[in-house]
């Protein structure tokens, strides 16, 4: 019988009213999600939280899939008494979240069998999450589902599962191969082992990009970002823009907010000055019919974003603003090398890779990386006098 | 398994992609929206394809999953998809498909919409569904104000997009710090020190090194068999309750029923178009955590999505528009107290002071 | 005998061979002004960085005139040999930077007969600086100074010398009477105790424009800054705006540089959307003629600038959006109390203003001082979630 | 003095005006810049002021001041006035004078301009002349850069204004961080401390407080007699150079004959106007204190101001113009090098760097 099986035995005879008025209203429930499972335990301590307005889970103890040390989320709650460990594994998805059918069926199966039958599509990184599995069954469920050919993500100190937008799949603005970018980084062994087996300081997330529109948010959530981007001029074909503006769209609006001021637009035909083009793509999204990247494209590497953390959030600035891209992507491997490495060496414990250059200064990071300063690194240049020389730069 | 079948990795894209999809890797042309929710994407090979996204519960059970999947096995190819904000997608290559999905969907209980210029999906954290530091319940709060906005998440004639996260505290896993309205969930007293945890279970010294603003210290103390304890005490002015030390030692717990409650952003965009990337920022520091709905929660975003709606030009999101119209007109139009809280003390403040005299009509009257 | 007169009767035959190449060319130079006094000591200690490519002058000593502990800037030379002591007196401006002849006069025979005879109009923070006095001459040269009502100005962790932009003595733009206020703050006795008897933590440094334009910078270099502004709207004269446009002043451009986006131009009419006008004063100083400001006029005061510093510079920011002034000016003099007090109180050694709300936090600052948060002090409120709760604040 | 008669103040500026300003105080209406250098000042009375604005060296002799106060009692009604700037202003009721000003102040070696779209009065420190802190001599440089833009500073149809400052160490009494030309004279080498001076007359604690990088450490020395003297080291890889230890202790001088020179920030501004105030930025880092003409310096000037005059739009300061081009652009076509020098690692370093993916097209070429 599989532990849902037996959940579901065990008929949801608790009583959750607050979860009950939680679940009210038109948009689809959590708690009707987990009642379905018939996960009881996890239900009452959803209900107890609701109850003492205080969350009823504590950390979760040291638990895992022998040979690896992450991906796994050890979870235990605060009231053995109704459920003690409620692990989560995190699976690798498969790039642009794409799956098929059959693929999902069996993941549930063996879900249902070993764990909750609670599943989350996806975690806020980008992995499967599934909820809910006792620390006895942590073996048994991986067992399987590594024979399904689901592997398990990131956690801890080291290379998280990485993600990339739904690219070549599906949107015309895509510059680079978002998926298959994915797909080499993550089954690259080297990067599979840092992910396996954390020893870095702390987390490093990579987020892949498409286009300057970011549709995977990687400047705000990601420690390197990919971003695909186009080098020649703007493709602009000015009778699609003229049916734009006869069906009633306003493009004087829209050159009026153009970060570059690089459009002009005369009523008959648009103008575009690809020098001061930011390539920021707003236009582009305005009018998909009319305007597209040019063709010599490549990627802008961006560095360093992250929430929250010690300092506040940053955000991803651009270390390398055009890198021509080409399967198996060795540069971009190479530059991902250079980076961890650097930062292994320097980052303190619990520093994500843009507080380790803060801390230490991007101006060092680069003499030491050996990478090349750039202006586009920076809105503007250093507005203080404070920096350093070192021996050699100056006279003795 | 044994060790060398370790390490490989997520499955091949190119076995979970349907053929209309694979045949037209790389070549599309342009899309439209249809409708909210349903797009048509042309490609240079004529092939065109529609999706019907929907929304979806933060967590699914295994059999919605089924279910899902057989609504997929019948219109779409035996494949759906997730988007990078957690909404699924249908798609299929025939356009007569996309009434009998919504029809489908519908009867999942899964709303279509969430395209355009509508509210997108809500991006969330796990809360006091599975997670230990929460000071509030991000799924629970996401799902009362999906409920009152469903109206918004199922048009696409707002001003732009409007993007709400949620996350139960400050580790920010729904990454909120760069959107439309964030709601976050606040502790505001230090944690509570147990000692007999502290000097079991944590590395005084990482401890101490991981406070931010160094707000704690060593203390030993003397058990009864007269041997020395070591664990650590907070110097309660100087916390300012980031949870920090809690995410590395389970001996110093904030959760604290009173006076956990939600903070309210606005402002934050991700995508690098016209102004580029920018914070969301704080317009209510506390709101109480009033589980099962959150009303207050609620009424805020309403209203805020309310005014923005009826006044924003287009192509002008929530930050774009306060940026118009100056802060203190925002503050003015929603009736928020602006208060001390609200000017930034921490390390980089001084770059968001507003340097010069340069003050809107509204500010000055 | 002046000792001018004696510096002059040593006739200058020391050679300066690099000062006289410094000296060539059309503009005048500070070389022949020297000359010109016949102050040997201090060409020779000139020259000789010149050749050297380092001062030759350290640290000067206490020095200073029995009653004051500022206004004198105590100089050396490291080369007593040529010359030793070579103090400067700084001196009160008068308000704007106005003078009549004979005051001029009377100071120029005083400084000649006690000192070099070389003067400085201004010094960059608005005083007259008498450059070269000997320390036995102190005495007798501000005694005389003081007679014709030049009075000391500030140095060290002082009330620094005010200052003041021309305003309304010359120019149509200014909002408040600039010269009135500088008189005002400066005769008031305490503000001329805390002058020259510094006990403050380090500089205070106070500007005052007559608008935005902020032609005494004092965004740039003041702790203090007062800046003429108007409440209501600009008033437009549409004929000479059309005279304007006539001569060829391209108004659209300048509408599309507004920063409030606020001017509308038609080709015939100019609309200002006087809730947006950011009050900057760029059309007003493009078409003095036909734009003014309202006359609902007062003051926005900013807080915090400074030069370099520790942190790096800092600019200042509003404080109070909009203030209405009147002689005598109290409420600003309030102000400048309830802030000093405050920072005096709080401020450690060489921390300006800005930098102690700085480290402590303008929140607490505010809280502390009982002034009001206004959302103009700020770009935008706050984007990380770190601030504090005073006990009170929370349930217990 | 007695001490009741201290404490006095400034002359009050009511004796200071002359009867043409006194009459029109607060009565402006409008101006007018006639040429470069001269104004028309219009009162709501109906009269009229004309200015002549002259250049000034940094230092003036008395002799100077009385020739300057001749001219200003011929054709001023005995008034004279200096600016802002330093500049000093020449006015008269009466037109017809402005030729005979313009002539007189010639005749004295004043050159007439500096308003408007010119060059302006450049504002500059003491220097070599007179300060013990200086890594070089500001009135010299000065004097070489007006040497050669003096045309600027006669025509008035640049883009816009440009102003430069000099400052002779990083203390910036030449304020000249929001200029549009700022060049800043730069230590390069850690002070060289002198023990005897250090024991006998500075305070070691304040000492090492003063210190922004923490880079001074206490030091005891045993000397002769066996007795301890207390002085300091300083650990040289932490030392930034920025002179603030010798402001408050003579016994740490920094002044390098070999390692001192001038840096260059082009970019910044003062006034509110438009985008409001900006900080000057680094360009050069080093140029060699070339003394008695600083050919190096005043041809990056030079060359910088041309090739502004030459590709700005109107009203674009420098600052303006570099944020329009990108400082990609200004770099080529400056020929200067970027380095790793020129990205900000100080503690607001974050805000500076250029979030998101918004490249120009230069920029990625
Ligand atoms: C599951 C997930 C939330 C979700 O439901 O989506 C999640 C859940 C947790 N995160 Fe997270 N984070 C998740 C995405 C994020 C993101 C968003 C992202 O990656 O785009 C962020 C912000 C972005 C970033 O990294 O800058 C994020 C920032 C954190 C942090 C703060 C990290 C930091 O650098 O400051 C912590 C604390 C830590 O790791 O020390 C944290 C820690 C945690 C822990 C493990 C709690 C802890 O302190 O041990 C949470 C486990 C909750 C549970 O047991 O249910 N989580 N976390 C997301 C991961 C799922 C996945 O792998 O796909
Ligand atoms: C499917 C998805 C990518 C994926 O790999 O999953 C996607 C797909 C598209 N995005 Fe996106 N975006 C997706 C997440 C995002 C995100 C991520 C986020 O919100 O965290 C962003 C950044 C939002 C932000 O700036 O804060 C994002 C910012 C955009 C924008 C920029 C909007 C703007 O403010 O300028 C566009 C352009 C537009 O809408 O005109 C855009 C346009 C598009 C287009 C039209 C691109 C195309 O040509 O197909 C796609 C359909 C639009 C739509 O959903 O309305 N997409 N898009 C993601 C759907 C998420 C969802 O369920 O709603
Ligand atoms: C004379 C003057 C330069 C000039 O020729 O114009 C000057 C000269 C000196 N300044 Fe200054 N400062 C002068 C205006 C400024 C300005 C500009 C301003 O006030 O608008 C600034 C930058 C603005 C600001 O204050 O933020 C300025 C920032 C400094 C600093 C750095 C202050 C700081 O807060 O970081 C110092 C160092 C100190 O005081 O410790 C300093 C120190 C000095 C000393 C006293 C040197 C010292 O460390 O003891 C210089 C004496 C030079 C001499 O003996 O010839 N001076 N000083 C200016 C004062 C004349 C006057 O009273 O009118
Ligand atoms: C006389 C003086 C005030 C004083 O009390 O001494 C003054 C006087 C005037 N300024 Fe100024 N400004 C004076 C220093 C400044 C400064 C201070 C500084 O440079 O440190 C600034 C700030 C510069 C900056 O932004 O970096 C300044 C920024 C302006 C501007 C703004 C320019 C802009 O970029 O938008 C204007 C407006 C304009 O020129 O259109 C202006 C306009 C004016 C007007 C036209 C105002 C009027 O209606 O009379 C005056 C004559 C203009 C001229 O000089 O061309 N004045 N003006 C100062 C003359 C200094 C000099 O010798 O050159
Ligand atoms: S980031 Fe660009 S390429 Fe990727 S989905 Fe969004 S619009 Fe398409
Ligand atoms: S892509 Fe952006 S910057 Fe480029 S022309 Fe379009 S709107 Fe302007
Ligand atoms: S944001 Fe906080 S509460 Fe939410 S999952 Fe992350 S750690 Fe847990
Ligand atoms: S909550 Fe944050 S500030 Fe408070 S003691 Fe813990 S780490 Fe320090
Ligand atoms: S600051 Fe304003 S009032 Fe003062 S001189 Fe300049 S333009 Fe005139
Ligand atoms: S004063 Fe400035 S903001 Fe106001 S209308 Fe004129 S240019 Fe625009
Ligand atoms: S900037 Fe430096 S060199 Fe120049 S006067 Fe000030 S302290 Fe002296
Ligand atoms: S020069 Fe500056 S950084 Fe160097 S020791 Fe002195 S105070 Fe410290």
């Amino acid at each position: 019988m599989s532990l849902r099986e037996a959940n579901l035995e065990v008929k949801v005879v608790v009583e959750t009213p607050l979860l009950d008025e939680n679940e009210k209203g038109p948009w689809p429930s959590t708690v009707t999600e987990i009642k379905k499972t018939g996960y009881e335990g996890l239900l009452q301590i959803y209900e107890l939280a609701f109850k003492d307005r205080v969350t009823h889970w504590a950390h979760g103890g040291m638990v895992g899939y022998p040979g690896y040390d992450a991906g796994v989320i050890g979870r235990m709650s605060d009231r053995h008494d109704i459920l003690r460990d409620c692990h989560t594994l995190r699976l690798i998805e498969p790039a642009g979240w794409f799956y098929k059918t059959d693929a999902l069926r069996k993941m549930c199966d063996i879900w249902d069998k070993y764990g909750s039958g609670l599943m989350n599509f996806h975690g806020a990184t980008g992995d499967i999450q599934l909820i809910g599995v006792p620390t006895d069954n942590i073996i048994p469920a991986f067992n399987e589902l590594a024979k399904e050919h689901w592997d398990l993500g990131g956690s801890g100190g080291d290379f998280r599962t990485a993600s990339c937008c739904i690219g070549p799949a599906r949107c015309e603005n895509a510059m680079i191969d978002t998926l298959d970018i994915y797909q080499t980084l993550m089954t690259d062994p080297n990067n599979l082992d840092a992910m396996h087996r954390p020893r870095w300081p702390y987390k490093f997330k990579l987020k892949i990009s498409g286009c300057p529109t970011d549709c995977n948010a990687g400047v705000a959530r990601a420690d390197f970002v990919l971003i695909g981007i186009w080098r020649d001029d703007m493709k602009v074909d000015q009778d699609e823009v003229k049916k734009y503006a006869d069906g009633g769209l306003d493009i004087g609006y829209i050159a009026s907010r153009c970060p570059g001021r690089a459009m002009e637009w005369d009523g008959e035909t648009l103008t575009i000055d690809n020098d001061n083009c930011m390539r920021c793509m707003y236009c582009i999204n305005k009018m998909p019919k009319a305007l597209r990247p040019g063709d010599d494209r490549g990627a802008t590497i961006l560095l360093g974003g992250r929430a929250r953390g010690r300092y506040g959030a940053f955000l991803g600035w651009p270390l390398i603003p055009f890198m021509k891209l080409e399967a198996p992507y060795e540069n971009v491997q190479e530059l991902i090398d250079t980076l961890t490495e650097w930062w292994d060496e320097n980052g303190r414990t619990k520093e994500r890779m843009g507080e380790t250059i803060y801390r230490i200064g991007t101006g060092k990071m680069l003499v030491e990386t050996g990478l090349k300063p750039n202006p586009t690194m920076v809105r503007a240049p250093r507005n203080n006098p404070f920096w350093f020389y070192l021996p050699g730069e100056v006279e003795e | 398994m044994p060790m060398d079948e370790l390490d490989f990795g997520p499955p091949d894209y190119k076995d979970m992609l349907p053929d209309y999809i694979s045949k037209n890797y790389g070549k599309w042309k342009c899309h439209e929206l249809l409708e909210p929710g349903v797009f048509k994407h042309v490609s240079e090979t004529g092939d065109e394809v529609y999706t019907v996204r929907t929304g979806a519960p933060k967590f699914i059970a295994s059999q919605t999953v089924r279910e899902i999947c057989d609504i997929a096995d019948e219109y779409c190819g035996g494949c759906v998809r997730f988007t990078a904000k957690h909404s699924i997608e249908f798609m299929t290559p025939e356009k007569d498909n996309v009434e009998k999905i919504k029809e489908a969907v519908g009867k999942l209980g899964l709303p279509v919409g969430g395209t355009g210029n509508a509210m997108h999906s809500i991006v969330t954290c796990t809360g006091w569904v599975h997670c230990h530091t929460p000071a509030t319940d991000s799924p629970g709060i996401a799902k009362a104000v999906y409920d009152e906005l469903l109206p918004y998440f199922q048009r696409d004639d707002l001003p732009a997009r409007v993007n709400i996260a949620v996350s139960g505290c400050l580790n920010m896993c729904g990454a909120v710090h760069c959107s439309d309205i964030a709601l976050l969930g606040m502790h505001r007293v230090p944690p509570k020190v147990n000692d007999d945890v502290v000097s079991t279970a944590c590395e005084v010294p990482s401890l101490i090194a991981a406070c931010p603003t160094y707000a704690i210290k060593p203390k030993m103390l003397k058990q009864e068999d007269g041997t020395m304890k070591k664990s650590i005490q907070i110097d309660a002015p100087k916390c300012m309750y980031c949870g920090i030390c809690y995410g590395i030692c389970p001996g110093v717990p904030l959760a604290d029923a009173k006076n956990d409650g939600v903070s309210v952003w606005v402002g934050g965009k991700v995508s690098s178009t016209r102004g580029g990337p920018a914070f969301s920022r704080l317009v209510i520091p506390f709101l109480p955590n009033n589980a099962p709905r959150w009303p207050e929660v609620v009424d805020t975003v309403k209203k805020i999505v309310d005014v923005w709606a009826a006044e924003a030009k287009p192509d002008e999101r929530m930050g774009e528009w306060i940026e118009r119209i100056g802060w203190k007109a925002f503050f003015d139009k929603m009736g928020f107290e602006f208060t001390e809280k609200h000017v930034d003390d921490y390390i980089f403040s001084v770059r968001d002071m507003n340097w010069g005299a340069r003050l809107k009509g509204t500010e000055l009257k």
